[in-house]
């Protein structure tokens, strides 16, 4: 943690306006928005694994999507090396985006159905100019194989594949470009569990060889667990808690990431749970609760939660934005 | 691709090679024929199509003249395929520029957006809400009759479809994954557009194109109605149909063979749209 | 014959301005007699004019006087009486020289005096033609009172508000005008012509003019019993419609000529030397051109050949006019001893849409190609056609003429006279044709009238500063009870004397 | 368990052809459920778990053909008149699907869309439908239901959407629900509380209920029986219980493994090896054995029949008796 | 919030309209030719061209004639017709109802054909039915309107005598009689356009998953075919009727033609050949106006059809 960390996301937040009539307009009625990501504060370590989890629409993709510029922040900083990520401009940005590649998560649209993989990678080589052209053929079975690919299949396209197939092919696109920090959203929710697990496997295996540095995005709380250094709990374009797996796993401080966990189904049919972890549904990300945005659900919640925004802080490794923390009368729930 | 392939070990189920469904192959066979019309008539034709007969006035199929003759004289079968040449040259120059500019246009302003596509946007409900027919003669009136002009009205107005077409798919192809994939991988714009996105956004623009080019051949034919389409003694099959329309009662021929050449023309385009449109789809 | 009943007849296009003196188009024209009455009239064989509301009329010696006598008890068709005065008020409002195209045919006229039923035309000069321009239509007689009473601050708006509901002394009387769509002509009682009944004309109760522009649906609301009549039946038609039962297939005598008016300028307005200037040319381009041919292919037999720039049916055509046969060696041979003998191109303006025009210059095209002419079509619409033509801007152009008065003058002054439109802008100048046509215009003789025509003629063939085609008739399809009604050649349709018999 | 179940199906199969050639893609499907069970159907994508519901709703036509005997409350499905499906499908069996969105008719107002059912097999009309209708969706814990009735589809989020369409399938009180992957698209929080709801409908309606899903996590939590499938077939029948502690077919054994949690942290994964089969080009013998770690000889022969391996237990395994125990391993 | 979106699409006409006439008028003085000539003919003679020109105003220096008519246009007049000589504002009473009444009742039958020939096309898809119809329908695609209509027009009317040959006809029911004939030609190009799109949609309706929750839920196929494909299939058709409304109203010309129908179309073919500018320039003014509104509309239907449009 006292080592200066890769990528250092600072304050970073995100809206979307929602359509507004010309009438509104005209009556000078505030602009409505989803405020998709809300002040996020995270750092990344070099050659960690950070999971990022958290339920549908809290701001997962639009942060990954953020820090690959492939949109642009409203405000904040992301600090990458030396880099002030969120002023890079037409070469910088595409040397940054060179060493930052994002994997996306559904296989079909991902990739272009109109070049084979072998158009696909030698692009990437080409535009970066990696390869001279001699060598392009080479690196691109080489490219193969590391992602476990037979090497016919640079004459294919993207619909011989099957999903997993596909993935590889993404992530061979990606590491085309020797990236050093990989940011996988979603990258293995569209596939079958026998399928993931390969995945999942070849993404470990790189990430020893190449020591690359990853951004795990997912929802599925027994991947993030098992290939995760470190977990990040959104909620509502928050980050409401960040700790280490285990850490959080064993002892979730929020009462999100309680009722989170809760709910995931155990593969132990033994162990049922009678009641529902947490009732209620999200509410709508154009208008999110004041203060807390967890508190309309929350079985916790009091007073302060609505008055007031709470804070990240550290307890006991992890770092959690919760007043039921912030205060110190408050007693922690089991 | 290679044949030799097998599937190595993980491998999913080899899609099978989708074989152009018969609607096409039907069509490319047609569109052989009307090419063969186009490129040899005077191989194929038995007369010439401009040279009267003073003795052969509105003769009836013969088998010296199997569709007749018209009111010159003059062969209708020779006629019809002397127009092939004619007609497929007004299918093709009535959609290339419109298709061309169109689509190209349809990319980039559907790619950048903002001004740029609102702009061209408001162009075309210019065109689109302003008369075609005072538009047509009016470039008909300046610069004469005859087919340059009508291909100079039709593109003046016809891209605007395919404009429309391709900025829709533009705006749907943009935002799937592999458009925002380039982006990351650090591709400029202008290849992201013309490499990745045009490839996957131009179908509906050249299945249209197909339906835009019968009736191309059509409004021909409905200009030559109103006596601003070929000129004579072109063969043109709408002007033959529309010289025959005096004589549909005595010869119900000089317009009927011409009206099925164009009916053959219309199929033929016809199917080779949906053929293309089915092998053209982005294979998933 | 039988009276009342409705006859329904199909018009190609619907009439613009029923003004006698102000429109322009034959649209007008061709029916407006129906409307107004004139003094005189033309005979039905066009060849001379006939009383009308004038019962008689005279000239004095000098031919500086003509007197008229109006018919008693003339009424117009409101029922108001018909006076000298509206006759004086009438022909002072269509002599004005600045009252539209047709004031120039009253141009001899220097005063006109109304007293009772006596009209008085002083003259400045003696003119031939005054009583064929009496029976024509802008020297129709309208009714000053309603006229001036009519909305309006200047004649020219309550002659637009007038001619939306006119009132003249014409058999018929408009009684409904939906534009573009129909026209309904009901029975004027107050007409004075008497039919062979003995009683007032017309026979029918109303004539009703339904707009029907394309060819075959007229003739298809023909055959269906919808119509009673159809006016321009296309020729193509006409052997098919003369074998239909139901179906009276009529080709009235016209005084149309078809012809091709072509640039005698010695250059072009592009500064390139002009073919057709050499007399030799043209002479040649005439012999070549096998007028039977053409009336069988375009005319479909109907035509007729044109041996003199007017028609056989305009007084004082001269029969004795040879014009061009068809004499393919003879154009060869002119062609040889001109400067062009190796041919040349040549473009002719067409109307385009006109099927008329497309198969006569296809013809045309293959004819004279045989001399080596290569002719080149250029099809423009009327409008651009008309101005092109104007400015002279053309080597040859399609054109056929009508005789809108009874008289070789019309036709004369517009094809033979520079100072007109300069032979309509063919740019021919013959100054013995203008010292003829000069005389001929004060000539009171009609034999020496006739034999200063017979000259014209005889020099413009000689010239040829056109290329003679055909005349044709008017296709007129009528229902088989239909008896009566005639156009005659100068175009006009008249409904007065046409009966619907069981 | 009672003896007389009320749903026998026996020898399913479904044929589709397309243009490549006809897919066999349910082959032999034999399982039966008991009056208020909840029966669990697991399987790979492809592995023909939503087709043998559709078969089973006769949802399928002509050039697709379904074979076998799905005998419902004593009545053999297949054969039934037009008449008797009209009786059956949607009153006395209810479905509902996977994606709620794309299953939802966007253009009507969940009301609507609840209400037709309501008239078809109820026979309820106006206000009295409406009554009903937002009792329904007060069931299913939609918040101010009478309101919600004018909304559209696209006005609800995915978890109410999943939510309506279940009171659309209760909305005729059938006897047996259908339920392909009702909460695939869902977040966790929201699965969790649409499970709960499907658990105590049917404890309330003592509805039978078949659950379709590929969450092994789903199954474990909610279902008495459990139906695996691969390429068509079920590999497995087995109580809950039995099957994750002891699976007797190497696919299921192969799945379970597969899971992350079983071993240490960043340590590789057991994955099966391989693709799902090609429909068109099934391996010879046991449809599994190309990405089996035990096949033999054995595999290669018949296709391996579903038969009795335990008390109350199926398998199509050769070497079924062969597999080792999962003690614990499987865990979360 | 639909009428936020109205506002804001009445005022996007605004600058369309004033382009339209800025275009309109400069492109007919561009024209060859000059209304002069166009009414006097071949024969008249140059001071009376002169003079009629100074008439009609067309002397005056374009900058002057434009600001007059914008005018005039500001106080709702479009001048008069040059060889009518009528107010064209009366002109186009007259004459535009007929050309609605015919582009709506085309409109119409061709919904008539188009509907239950797609829904059975589809629902009999890759048969000989399907085949049929789609081959029948290519063919009235292919052939030129007025040869159908003459076709229609000869069979129909003439040969069987079910139909009046051309004309208006009075009263709604003279009408609707009269227009039979013109209004099915169009209808029959219409229906064959929509055929395609609404067959294709209906495949991919009656394919939907929504269809098939609907037979899972054991409706009667008929309110499946009804409610639930049909309303679903016929929104793409809506957008799809609203793009060719436009083309039916400027398109009738020819079957205005051929059928002796008073309508704008021949209206502004007549104009144009006759450069009747304030005919062209109104009817020109309004045609955009029109197909302008009817986008509008073809909009909001399709919003009212399909809840989840975003009106924006
Ligand atoms: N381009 C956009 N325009 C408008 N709103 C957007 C856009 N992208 C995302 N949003 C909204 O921002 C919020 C966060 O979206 P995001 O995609 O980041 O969520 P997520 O956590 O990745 O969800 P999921 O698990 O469903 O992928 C959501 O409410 C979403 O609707
Ligand atoms: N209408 C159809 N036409 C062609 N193939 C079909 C059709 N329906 C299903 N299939 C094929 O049948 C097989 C089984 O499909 P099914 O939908 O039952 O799978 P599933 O087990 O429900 O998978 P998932 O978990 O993805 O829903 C698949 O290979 C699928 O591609
Ligand atoms: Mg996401
Ligand atoms: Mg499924």
């Amino acid at each position: 943690m006292t080592a200066r960390p890769l990528m250092d996301v600072r304050g970073l937040s995100k809206a979307f306006p929602a359509p507004q009539g010309l009438l509104a307009r005209l009556r000078g009625e505030p602009r409505r928005a989803v405020q998709a990501l809300s002040d996020v504060h995270l750092s990344v370590q070099r050659g960690e694994t950070l999971g990022i989890v958290g339920e549908s629409g809290c701001g997962k993709s639009t942060l990954a999507r953020c820090l690959v510029r492939l949109q642009d922040a409203d405000r904040g900083e992301v600090q990458y090396e030396d880099l002030d990520v969120l002023r890079l401009r037409g070469p910088d940005l595409r040397r940054y985006n060179r060493r930052v590649q994002m994997i996306f998560q559904d296989p079909y649209s991902s990739l272009n159905p109109r070049m084979t993989v072998g158009q696909m990678l030698r692009e990437a080589l080409s535009v970066h100019r990696l390869r001279p052209p001699g060598e392009q053929a080479a690196r691109i079975q080489e490219l193969l194989t590391l992602v476990g690919l037979p090497p016919q299949a640079a004459g294919r396209y993207p619909h011989e594949f099957s999903g997993g197939q596909r993935q590889r092919v993404g992530i061979a696109r990606a590491l085309a470009l020797e990236p050093d920090c990989l940011i996988a959203d979603e990258l293995v929710s569209a596939l079958d569990v026998s399928v993931q697990a390969q995945v999942v496997n070849l993404l470990l295996e790189l990430q020893e060889r190449l020591g690359l540095t990853v951004l795990f995005v997912a929802h599925d709380l027994r991947l993030v667990r098992h290939l995760s250094h470190r977990v990040a709990v959104m909620y509502l374009g928050r980050v409401v808690e960040v700790a280490p797996t285990e850490e959080l796993f064993r002892a979730p401080k929020h009462p999100y990431t309680q009722a989170l966990l809760a709910a995931a189904p155990t593969l132990d049919p033994a162990r049922r749970a009678d009641a529902p972890a947490i009732t209620g549904e999200l509410p709508s990300p154009l208008n999110v609760p004041s203060g807390c945005a967890f508190r309309t659900r929350c079985p916790h919640a009091f007073d302060r939660c609505a008055a007031e925004r709470p804070l990240p802080t550290d307890v006991g490794g992890a770092q959690v934005a919760c007043h039921l923390y912030s205060a110190p009368d408050s007693a922690v729930p089991g | 691709m290679t044949a030799a392939l097998t599937p190595a070990a993980p491998a999913a189920p080899r899609a099978r090679r989708r074989w152009p469904k018969p609607t096409l192959l039907i069509g490319l066979l047609l569109l052989a024929l009307l090419l063969i019309a186009a490129l040899f008539p005077t191989q194929l034709a038995p007369f010439s199509p401009t040279e009267f007969d003073y003795n052969a006035i509105l003769q009836g199929p013969t088998a010296k003249h199997p569709f007749g003759t018209d009111n010159f004289g003059r062969d209708v079968l020779s006629r019809v395929i002397y127009g092939t040449r004619i007609d497929l040259q007004i299918a093709l120059f009535t959609t290339l520029f419109p298709f061309i500019f169109g689509t190209l246009l349809g990319a980039v302003t559907g790619y950048a957006g903002r001004w740029s596509d609102a702009l061209v946007g408001r162009v075309a409900d210019l065109v689109v809400v302003f008369p075609f027919l005072v538009l047509v003669i009016a470039i008909v009136a300046v610069l004469g009759p005859g087919l340059t002009n009508l291909y100079v009205a039709v593109s003046a107005v016809g891209w605007v479809s395919y404009w429309r077409l391709t900025r829709g798919e533009v705006l749907t192809q943009k935002k799937a994954e592999y458009a925002q994939a380039g982006r990351v991988l650090g591709y400029s714009p202008a290849r992201i557009l013309l490499r990745h996105l045009l490839p996957n956004a131009v179908t509906p623009a050249i299945v249209y194109l197909m339906t835009d080019m019968s009736l191309g051949i059509l409004l021909g034919a409905s200009l030559g109605y109103l006596g601003l389409g070929a000129q004579p003694p072109t063969p043109e099959w709408g002007v033959m149909v529309a010289d025959g329309k005096n004589f549909m009662a005595t010869a119900w021929w000089i317009s009927t063979f011409p009206g099925l050449a164009l009916t053959l023309a219309g199929v033929t385009f016809s199917l080779i749209g949906d053929g293309l449109a089915d092998v053209l789809r982005p294979r998933t | 014959v039988t009276r009342g009943g409705q006859l329904v007849y199909g018009r190609y296009a619907d009439s613009l301005f029923l003004d006698p003196v102000l429109n322009d188009a034959n649209l007008d024209i061709w029916i407006l007699t129906n409307l107004y009455d004139t003094l005189l009239q033309p005979t039905a064989d066009g060849k001379g004019v006939q009383p009308g509301l004038a019962s008689r009329y005279s000239v004095s010696k000098d031919g500086k006087v003509m007197t008229l006598t109006l018919r008693a008890g003339l009424k117009f068709a409101d029922g108001s009486a018909l006076t000298a005065q509206d006759v004086k008020w009438s022909l002072d409002r269509a002599r004005q020289p600045d009252a539209g195209a047709w004031s120039s045919s009253l141009a001899s006229i220097s005063s006109v005096t109304a007293s009772g039923s006596t009209v008085t035309l002083n003259l400045k000069t003696p003119d031939p033609t005054l009583p064929a321009a009496l029976a024509t239509f802008n020297a129709a007689i309208m009714p000053q009172k309603l006229f001036t009473a009519a909305p309006g601050k200047n004649d020219a708006e309550k002659a637009k508000a007038f001619a939306e509901k006119p009132v003249g002394s014409g058999p018929f009387v408009l009684s409904e005008w939906k534009r573009g769509s129909y026209m309904v002509l009901k029975r004027n009682p107050y007409y004075w012509k008497k039919g062979e009944d003995g009683k007032a004309l017309p026979y029918l109760d109303s004539v009703r003019f339904e707009i029907i522009p394309d060819d075959n649906t007229r003739i298809l609301k023909l055959q269906a019993g919808e119509l009673q009549g159809a006016e321009f039946i296309p020729l193509s038609r006409v052997a098919e419609l003369r074998s239909s039962p139901r179906v009276n297939m009529t080709l009235f005598p016209s005084t149309k000529v078809n012809s091709i008016l072509m640039n005698n300028r010695p250059t072009l307005n592009d500064g390139t030397v002009n073919p057709l200037s050499d007399v030799k040319v043209r002479q040649a381009l005439n012999y070549a051109t096998n007028k039977q041919a053409l009336i069988q292919v375009v005319t479909y037999g109907t035509g007729k050949e044109m041996k003199s720039y007017m028609s056989s049916t305009t007084p004082l055509f001269d029969a004795s006019q040879k014009g061009y046969p068809y004499d393919l060696a003879k154009a060869k041979s002119l062609l040889a001893a001109s400067k062009f003998k190796n041919g040349f191109d040549v473009t002719v303006l067409a109307t385009s849409g006109s099927a008329d025009d497309l198969a006569l210059l296809t013809a045309l095209q293959q004819m004279w190609g045989a001399l080596g002419v290569r002719l080149k079509i250029e099809q423009l619409d009327a409008p651009t056609k008309t101005a092109r033509y104007r400015a002279n801007d053309f080597q040859m152009r399609t054109a056929a003429w009508t005789n809108d008065i009874n008289d070789p003058s019309q036709i004369t002054s517009y094809y033979a006279l520079f100072s007109n439109i300069e032979s309509v802008h063919t740019g021919f100048k013959s100054a013995e044709i203008d010292k003829l046509f000069a005389q001929s215009q004060q000539e009171t003789s009609r034999v020496k009238r006739a034999s200063q025509y017979r000259t014209i003629q005889s020099i413009y063939l000689n010239a040829a500063p056109i290329i003679y085609l055909y005349e044709t008739p008017y296709p007129v399809a009528l229902a088989k009870n239909v008896r009566g009604f005639v156009q005659i050649p100068l175009g006009n349709n008249i409904f007065a004397g046409a009966s619907l018999e069981k | 368990m009672s003896a007389e179940p009320l749903l026998r199906v026996r020898d399913l199969d479904v044929r589709i052809p397309t243009p490549a050639g006809t897919l066999h893609v349910v082959r032999g499907v034999t399982f039966d459920v008991q009056p208020g069970e909840m029966l669990g159907l697991v399987g790979e994508s492809g592995s023909g778990k939503s087709v043998t519901l559709r078969a089973m709703m006769g949802l399928y036509r002509r050039p697709i053909t379904v074979s076998g005997t799905v005998e419902f409350a004593g009545q053999n499905l297949l054969r039934a008149s037009e008449a008797q499906w009209q009786a059956t499908r949607g009153a006395q069996i209810g479905m509902i699907f996977q994606e709620p969105m794309s299953a939802l008719n966007p253009v009507l107002t969940v009301g609507t869309q609840i209400m037709e059912n309501l008239r078809t097999h109820r026979g309820l009309r106006g206000r009295a439908a409406a009554e009903r209708a937002a009792e329904l969706l007060d069931l299913t814990g939609i918040p101010s239901p009478r309101a919600r009735l004018n909304d559209y589809p696209h006005q609800f989020s995915g978890g109410m959407r999943q939510r309506a369409m279940i009171a659309i399938a209760l909305a005729s009180e059938p006897k047996l629900l259908l339920a392909d992957e009702p909460t695939t698209a869902l977040d966790v929080t929201i699965q969790d509380q649409i499970l709960r709801l499907l658990l105590r409908l049917r404890e309330e309606l003592n509805m039978s209920v078949i659950l379709v899903t590929h969450d092994l996590g789903v199954i474990a939590q909610t279902c008495d029986r459990v139906a695996v499938m691969y390429g068509g077939r079920l590999m497995e029948t087995a109580p809950v219980g039995a099957l994750f502690r002891e699976p007797r077919h190497a696919y299921s054994l192969g799945l379970l493994r597969s899971l992350p949690g079983s071993g240490a942290r960043r340590a590789p994964l057991q994955p099966i090896p391989g693709g799902p089969p090609n429909l068109l080009a099934l391996p010879p013998g046991c449809a599994f054995s190309p990405r089996c770690a035990y096949a033999s000889g054995a595999c290669l022969g018949a296709e391996p029949p579903l038969v009795p391996v335990a008390p109350g237990r199926d398998s199509a395994c050769v070497h079924a008796a062969a597999l080792p125990r999962l003690s614990g391993e499987v865990s979360a | 919030m639909h009428s936020n979106y109205v506002l804001k699409r009445l005022l996007q006409i605004i600058p369309t309209f004033l382009a339209v006439m800025l275009v309109v008028f400069l492109l007919v003085r561009l024209l060859p030719g000059d209304p002069a000539s166009a009414i006097l003919g071949d024969r008249a003679t140059a001071d009376i061209v002169e003079r009629t020109n100074r008439q009609l105003g067309l002397d005056q220096p374009l900058p002057t004639q434009f600001a007059l008519f914008v005018w005039n246009l500001l106080q709702g007049n479009l001048g008069d017709s040059i060889s009518l000589k009528v107010p064209v504002l009366r002109l186009i009473g007259e004459r535009l109802p007929v050309t609605l009444f015919l582009t709506v009742y085309a409109a119409a039958l061709g919904l008539l054909l188009a509907v239950p020939l797609a829904v059975l096309a589809a629902v009999r898809r890759n048969t000989w039915v399907d085949a049929l119809i789609r081959g029948v329908f290519q063919v009235g695609l292919s052939l030129p309107v007025f040869y159908v209509a003459l076709q229609l027009l000869t069979l129909l009317g003439a040969r069987l005598g079910w139909f009046p040959i051309g004309g208006y006809g009075s009263g709604t029911l003279g009408h609707l009689y009269h227009l039979f004939l013109p209004a099915l030609t169009l209808g029959l190009n219409l229906a064959a356009v929509l055929v395609r799109t609404l067959r294709s949609s209906v495949i991919e309706v009656i394919t939907a998953e929504y269809v098939e929750f609907a037979r899972a839920k054991g409706l009667r196929p008929r309110l499946i075919m009804t409610r639930h494909v049909l309303r679903n299939a016929l929104i793409p058709t809506v957008t799809l009727l609203g793009l060719n409304i436009g083309a039916l109203i400027g398109g009738a010309v020819i079957t205005e033609t051929v059928f002796a129908i008073p309508g704008v179309g021949r209206l502004m073919v007549d104009a144009i050949f006759g450069r009747d500018y304030p005919v062209i320039q109104g009817l020109t003014l309004t045609f955009a106006v029109i197909v302008s509104l009817v986008f509008l509309l073809t909009d909001l239907i399709h919003a009212r059809l399909d809840p989840r449009t975003e009106l924006s």
